[in-house]
């Protein structure tokens, strides 16, 4: 599969993506209310890497997406189980679920807490993997060094 | 008491942790344990000797009954000081038999760790206890028996020795728990006050402590192990394979008969028989022997026969007879093995045909052999003929069989000994390589040992009054009988004596007129070639077990993953089944469901049965895509929307997964080579018990789930209206935290499966 | 004291994040992941102390209250298995770390490692059923991924075996818990124990044999334990040492506490008597087949795990104080010996019996440290495991259980027969050359879980007390059902 | 519960069964897709009655939703499987990658051993009359 990436179709999938990837974080947030959530989120992510990979392998993975997978891996566990033990430090029962109120713009005031964090933990795990899998199982050129 | 066993236990550990610095002079630093015995023996015998026995518990673990009690009556103390006397003396010769070797204070660690298990074993009084010290002796017998470890007959007889022993052991431990469990009691001295009554249990309880003890004291038809074990140094044979662990059937049998003999009416018949063949069959293979430990070995075997028989029948004067014939038999055996070794070592051989004129290098050898051997051979004046004359005796109230049975094993005894006296000291056989030409006298540290000993055994043939009143005491404290036997240098004018006079002289014409012997041997062993020998049914059976294990976990283990898979799902299936299967009389079928379900439950089921018939991979992970999307609907329709929308995504992404993958893979499946109807069953019979289960749990639901808590508190506590998320994250928050490990640990893994390997393949290129 | 129980499992589960954000600093990995298995370790011997003064500690999670919430629970019987269990994983990084060296082949060895922590620490301590799914899985991606620390082709079929046979174990547990809830409604243990009285008996006992198929793969037993020998010996030693130890360990905790809360009997059972009896015959005599030192001793896994059902098949407070004494004894010995045998492999190169020879002539050491746990694993006093097998043998004398007890016994024996052939066949004979040395490191953390075990055996009676009272409160889940509920 | 989804559940328990019983680990990998698929809704049918969303927005009545807690259940164990899902694939592919194929061979050892071993050595003289057993 030695594939140039097309400019083109790498602009159009960057196009796409964009709107994908804020999709994906509106799930986390209206995920406590309506259908989604932190995997959901991760997921449609997950696809928009894909596309990514689709349009011109590894390579233009790594550019549109500079970050490590193992970075969003281990961030994303830590993330989730610090939350819990915020919840101790709070006083509260392990992984107990503490509220605050804020404004975000665009989606509104929602009231975040301590569940959102963990949600957020869950989609940065889920991202973390499809973009690990996709560069592992989608490496295929000699001159790429491939890294988690 | 405790502490002498912690000696031992320290000395052990002391020699083989500093086994360097030591040498053969460790044997020195080890014989203080039996020395210590020794001194303790004699500190307490006073008290012991005047009915006040020596008691002590040790508490292990109480709550199992495992509780070391010791109890030291004149019986233990006679035993305790068989293991003080030939464990000093062994000791202190194995200094001068060894040369240097770190190896050696090894060795003399784990003889000194034996003596102190053998010291335990005699003096507790709890059956569990007697058990953890003989099956001590038992691992220590194995590490020695392989000594010498580059040969492999050393191996192959520690390991028959420590499967023998090993085995009579756990049938005994069977026994012993059985009878404690009917006794009541796990003390040795309550069993014997109040035996258990007699009834099939006990009698199967009786009979596998019956078999440890004879596999222990190498009773026939376990006597096998006994002359392999000769493959040990001379010290271990002598201490170990003739005087202490040995006897440690011999002592249980002895403790318990007493019990055993009122609680069940085969005991003693039993007894009498296995020791007769066994005295019989050790002292025939003896004489048929040219290497001198070996002949020193069956003659054990033969000698511990007559022991088993005295001290198990059950009655106060055989076990009189037997405890003085006991100590006759530590004296004289040990003095024998340690000259054999002497004779080995300065001779190079110990082929009786090979060796001659000994007696003229090696004089001080040959008095020390011919003072024990006269005392084996239970001549007049001699402590053997002492113990002797009590044994029979004692045996001849038994009957006329038991008598003449045991002179015949006397005559056998004779011939052997002569035997073994002449064929060493004396010239050498025609046609055979002679050896010892090079024999010198050897240092005096090696001849003095058997020199005691040999000589002890002179002096209680002229004051057997010594050694009397331990043995007395012995044999009142099991029977409470006074006076079951005399210890006499000249016995008068008795029947005993006639016996005893018959042994010597047929035994000593067997030894004069060979020819005799030589037709004789020849006449039995026609018979004889028929019968296989212990040590061959031994080895046979060992193959037999390999070859069982190898068929029967070949059969089972097959190594192919599919068979393992269908043996699971078939239990699986069929166990909980025979159980469902109660169940299916009788409940209602639920409801068929809405039209759209049936509709895509249509799609996905034809799209799955197509997967089975696709030869293209690609096709096949399309197609299960597609029942991944219908499922989703299922979802949908079943009013799971995030369920619905997740499975989505999450087909879409393995799709993709899957296409990443398959790009290296050839696009058609290979057909498989094997029958499929087999697999099509198992497949049926999944299907139907997934289905019939799926019914009836359903149907068997009787209270309402506990999501309603989750509707209820939702909103108010979890802050949220999407229930199935508010679970997710806060409810069953903890499940999704594991779940996501899991992603992490996937993706690491998977990661680290396939970079590595493009990467070689990059740089080979 | 409750929080501990969560931090538990939290704490290697962010100790994993950790490693896995700070990279290739193989220092601060090493470091982060003692604290983690520390951390375990502590916490396990302080819910030990609590849990046997008092009632169980119980934690509900996100402080949602039993059922709705997830439990977690630790009594008597999880504590000391935890206990045991985390010990062991202490030990075990210490001669990974000393075996590895610099060279670390596998940079997210640490990451994998603290997550099988976790799945462990969650599957003994959970009190609910999904949960115990997800726990497993935890522990299972763990073992899945460290199975394929070092892979050629051999590592390759193993764990393809073995990641098949556990995922269809896995969809069969999904199947459990869709009949369970289907027939009462719930999943946790606790309520489950109380709606299961109320369900159809029928349908109850084939819930109850599902589960222990279910489990039974996992605890290898007959005739469900192929995959165990096939694909335990080709990890490396450190890896395999702690499956070994842990893995079917948890299988038989998790039968143990479903056959006695969820489906409680009266008297012996002579399926599971018949099963324990099968999976001891069976595995001893594949490991005599055997001539690899690693290969023979996973036979005498699945061997010994009947020795554990024994104990439960008796069902008595006595035979479960057995069973459970035996758990205890045998994490150790069992990890134990794999130590060992890493330590023939590294000194020989290689664990087949036919190329090792001679080693307690060039490393006495090495020889000083398989003797007692070879005679303990034999049952042979006065190492731990004889105390365990006398507790076995002696209620099962009591209850009249006169086949299962001969045939423990002579499995014992014929153990002591394969322990004989590796002792034979790797410590004496000819010494052959030096293929490497055991690094000092490797053999100090096998001595430490050899004193380990003689101190089970020393002090066999606190523990024997402490399993009768474990083995009390399992036949009588009185207590446990409030202390997760409340008082009803 | 309904028997359409119950027989759906059933059916891709068979069919997965049969293709996991397969030696290419492509097919096998299929065939526990396809039986964790029928697990997932057999567990889903284990709380009861279909319903509507449990999404709890105006004017939902909670008597009539879909029983959230096999969802939420189903929903982690979709999570869970598409992990090892990935785990295997990159199994296979290595598999494929050093070995060429993706079967899953027997374990060799096992075959081995199931062969008849060479026979141990058998004592050639059995008897009394013939002893030479020697002891060092």
């Amino acid at each position: 599969m030695n594939r140039r990436p097309s400019p083109i179709l790498e602009h159009g999938i960057v196009a796409a993506g964009g709107p994908l990837l804020v999709f994906s974080l509106y799930l986390v947030f209206a995920g406590h209310n309506q259908p989604g959530g932190g995997f959901a989120g991760g997921l449609v992510a997950g696809v928009a890497v894909v596309l990514a990979w689709s349009a011109g392998g590894s390579q233009t993975v790594r550019r549109i997406v500079p970050i490590r997978s193992s970075a969003l891996l281990g961030a994303g566990l830590v993330v989730a189980a610090l939350t819990g033990f915020g919840s101790l430090f709070a006083g509260l029962g392990f992984l107990e679920s503490g509220y605050l109120e804020i404004s975000i713009p665009i989606i509104g005031k929602i009231k975040a807490g301590s569940t959102l964090a963990f949600d957020v933990g869950v989609y940065l795990v889920v991202l973390g993997m499809t973009l690990g899998l996709v560069r592992a199982l989608g490496e295929d050129r000699p001159d790429e060094k491939g890294a988690m | 008491m405790p502490y002498l066993l912690l000696l031992h236990a320290a000395l052990a550990l002391g020699l083989v942790a500093a086994r360097r610095r030591m040498g053969r002079w460790a044997f020195v630093v080890a014989a203080a344990g039996p020395a210590a015995v020794l001194g303790w023996v004699v500190a307490m015998a006073g008290d012991v000797l005047n009915g006040m026995p020596y008691e002590e518990i040790v508490e292990w673990v109480p709550s199992l009954d495992l509780v070391l009690s010791f109890r030291v009556d004149p019986y233990a103390l006679l035993f305790l000081l068989v293991v003080g006397v030939a464990g000093t003396a062994i000791f202190l010769y194995a200094v001068r038999y060894f040369g240097s070797d770190p190896r050696v204070a090894a060795f003399a660690g784990t003889m000194t760790a034996f003596a102190g298990a053998m010291v335990g074993l005699v003096s507790v009084d709890n059956l569990l206890a007697v058990f953890v010290f003989w099956e001590l002796t038992t691992i220590t017998s194995y590490l020695l028996i392989g000594y010498f470890d580059h040969l492999k007959e050393a191996r192959s007889a520690a390991l028959h020795a420590a499967l023998v022993t090993g085995a009579g052991g756990l049938a005994m431990l069977g026994g012993l728990v059985l009878l404690g469990t009917e006794a009541g009691s796990l003390r040795i001295s309550e069993i014997v006050a109040n035996p258990p009554a007699a009834s099939p249990t006990v009698s199967l309880a009786w009979a596998l402590v019956l078999i440890g003890a004879a596999t222990k004291s190498a009773q026939f038809p376990f006597h096998g192990w006994l002359p392999g074990a000769m493959a040990a140094p001379t010290p271990a044979s002598a201490f170990l394979h003739s005087a202490t662990m040995v006897k440690a059937g011999i002592f249980l049998v002895g403790r318990l008969a007493p019990a055993a003999v009122a609680s069940t009416g085969w005991w003693r018949g039993s007894v009498l028989t296995i020791g007769f063949v066994t005295m019989v069959v050790g002292g025939w293979r003896a004489l048929r022997q040219n290497d001198l430990k070996l002949m020193l070995a069956f003659g054990t075997v033969s000698q511990l026969g007559f022991l088993f028989l005295l001290l198990g029948a059950g009655s106060a004067e055989l076990l009189f007879g037997g405890l003085a014939l006991l100590a006759a038999h530590t004296l004289f055996k040990a003095a024998l093995f340690m000259v054999v070794g002497a004779i080995d070592h300065e001779a190079g051989t110990r082929d009786l045909r090979r060796l001659s004129g000994l007696r003229r290098s090696m004089p001080a050898v040959f008095w020390s052999a011919a003072a024990a051997a006269a005392s084996m051979a239970a001549v007049p004046l001699t402590y053997g003929f002492v113990a002797k004359e009590a044994a029979f005796d004692g045996l001849l109230g038994t009957g006329l069989v038991p008598i003449m049975a045991a002179a015949v094993a006397s005559i056998l005894t004779v011939a052997y000994t002569g035997r073994f006296l002449f064929g060493a000291f004396g010239a050498h056989l025609e046609g055979h390589e002679p050896a010892g030409q090079t024999a010198h006298t050897p240092r005096n540290s090696l001849l003095w040992a058997p020199l005691v000993l040999a000589g002890t055994g002179l002096v209680l043939g002229f004051f057997p009054a010594l050694i009397k009143p331990l043995v007395a005491q012995a044999t009142a404290g099991a029977y409470g009988v006074e006076g079951a036997g005399k210890l006499v240098v000249w016995p008068g004018l008795v029947p005993a004596l006639g016996w005893s006079l018959v042994s010597l002289s047929v035994g000593s014409l067997l030894v004069w007129r060979k020819e005799i012997l030589d037709r004789a041997t020849d006449a039995v062993g026609l018979v004889a070639v028929r019968f296989p020998t212990a040590d061959g049914s031994f080895r046979r059976s060992v193959a037999g077990l390999l070859r069982f294990a190898d068929r029967s976990s070949g059969l089972i283990q097959n190594g192919s993953l599919p068979t393992y898979v269908a043996i699971i799902t078939l239990v699986a299936v069929l166990l909980p089944s025979t159980s469902l299967l109660g169940g299916v009389a009788g409940f209602d079928l639920p409801p068929t469901g809405e039209i759209l379900e049936l509709i895509l439950g249509v799609l996905v089921a034809v799209l799955a049965v197509a997967i089975v018939f696709t030869r293209r991979r690609f096709a096949a992970v399309i197609l299960l895509g597609g029942v991944g999307y219908g499922i989703a609907g299922l979802y949908a329709l079943l009013g799971g929307p995030d369920l619905a929308l997740t499975l989505l995504l999450v087909e879409t992404l393995i799709i993709a997964l899957f296409a990443l993958v398959l790009r290296h893979l050839p696009a058609a499946f290979t057909r498989p080579r094997t029958p499929q109807a087999l697999r099509a069953l198992v497949a049926v019979l999944v299907a139907v018990f997934v289905f019939g289960g799926g019914l009836l749990t359903g149907a068997a639901r009787m209270d309402a789930p506990v999501s309603d808590r989750y509707l209820q508190d939702s909103i108010p506590e979890g802050g949220g209206a999407n229930v199935v998320n508010v679970i997710l994250v806060d409810f069953r928050g903890f499940d999704t935290l594991g779940e996501i490990t899991v992603l992490v640990a996937a993706t690491l893994g998977a990661a680290g499966l396939v970079l590595p390997i493009i990467r070689r393949k990059e740089n080979a290129t | 004291m409750s929080w501990l129980l969560p931090s538990t499992i939290a704490v290697p589960l962010l100790g994993a994040g950790l490693t896995v954000l700070v990279g290739r600093r193989l220092l601060i990995q090493r470091l982060i992941t003692a604290g983690g298995v520390g951390f375990v370790l502590v916490a396990a011997v302080i819910m030990l102390v609590e849990a046997d003064a008092g009632p169980p500690v119980v934690a509900q999670v996100g402080g949602w209250p039993a059922p709705a919430g997830i439990t977690l629970i630790a009594d008597r019987f999880s504590a000391i298995v935890l206990t045991v269990s985390s010990a062991m994983l202490v030990a075990v990084l210490g001669y990974a770390v000393a075996q590895l060296g610099r060279d670390a082949l596998d940079w997210w060895f640490h990451t994998k490692y603290l997550v099988l922590t976790a799945g462990v620490a969650m599957s003994l301590l959970t009190g609910d059923l999904f949960n115990l799914f997800v726990g497993f899985e935890v522990m299972l991606i763990a073992s899945y991924v460290l199975l394929t620390v070092k892979t050629g082709p051999t590592q390759i079929r193993a764990t393809m075996t073995y990641v098949v046979v556990n995922l269809v174990a896995s969809s069969l547990f999904l199947v459990v818990i869709a009949f369970t809830y289907g027939a009462t409604g719930t999943v946790n243990l606790a309520d489950l124990a109380l709606r299961l009285q109320e369900v159809d008996p029928t349908v109850r006992d084939g819930l109850g044999l599902l589960m222990l198929v279910v489990f039974g793969i996992k605890a290898a037993l007959f005739p469900l334990f192929m995959w165990l020998p096939d694909s335990y010996p080709t990890a490396p030693t450190a890896v395999t040492a702690i499956f070994a130890g842990l893995l079917t360990k948890v299988g038989v905790f998790v039968i143990i506490r479903t056959q006695t809360l969820l489906f409680a009997q009266d008297g012996p059972s002579t399926l599971l008597l018949f099963v324990a009896g099968a999976t001891m015959t069976v595995g001893v005599l594949g490991a005599i087949a055997q001539n690899d030192v690693k290969r023979i001793l996973s036979f005498h896994i699945v061997s010994q795990i009947g020795y554990m059902i024994m104990g439960l098949g008796f069902l008595s407070v006595a035979g479960l104080a057995a069973a459970i004494l035996y758990i205890s004894h045998h994490i150790v010995v069992k990890t134990g010996l794999f130590l060992v045998g890493g330590l023939v492999e590294a000194e020989h190169g290689t664990g087949a019996l036919d190329r090792t020879g001679g080693l307690l002539h060039r490393r006495p050491v090495i020889a000083a440290l398989f003797l007692p746990l070879a005679f303990s694993l034999a049952g042979i006093p006065p190492f731990s495991g004889f105390v365990a097998k006398l507790a076995l043998v002696q209620e099962g004398v009591g209850l009249g259980r006169g086949i299962i007890v001969a045939v423990s016994l002579a499995v014992g024996l014929l153990t002591l027969f394969s322990m004989t052939k590796i002792w034979s066949a790797a410590f004496w004979g000819e010494p052959t050359e030096s293929a490497g040395r055991a690094r000092p490191g490797m053999i100090g953390a096998t001595a430490a879980v050899v004193t380990l075990s003689l101190g089970v055996a020393l002090f066999a009676q606190p523990l024997a007390e402490f399993s009768a009272r474990a083995a009390a409160d399992l036949l009588d889940p009185t207590l446990y059902i409030t202390s997760v509920l409340g008082e009803t | 519960m309904s028997v359409v989804g119950l027989a759906v559940a059933a059916l891709l328990f068979g069919i997965g069964t049969y293709l996991i019983l397969q030696r290419l680990l492509s097919r096998v990998i299929i065939g526990l897709g396809l039986v964790s698929h029928g697990a997932n809704l057999l567990i889903i049918l284990s709380g009861g009655a279909a319903g509507d969303p449990p999404v709890l927005a105006e004017g939902v009545d909670p008597a009539r939703v879909a029983d959230p807690l096999p969802q939420a259940m189903v929903l982690t164990a979709i999570v869970i499987t598409f992990g090892v899902t990935a785990f295997l694939l990159a199994l296979a592919l290595r598999s494929w990658l050093l070995t060429g194929s993706d079967a899953v061979e027997d374990d060799l050892e096992d075959r081995r051993i199931a062969q008849e071993r060479p026979t141990v050595e058998q004592p050639t003289v059995d008897n009394d009359m013939h002893e030479e057993v020697t002891a060092p």
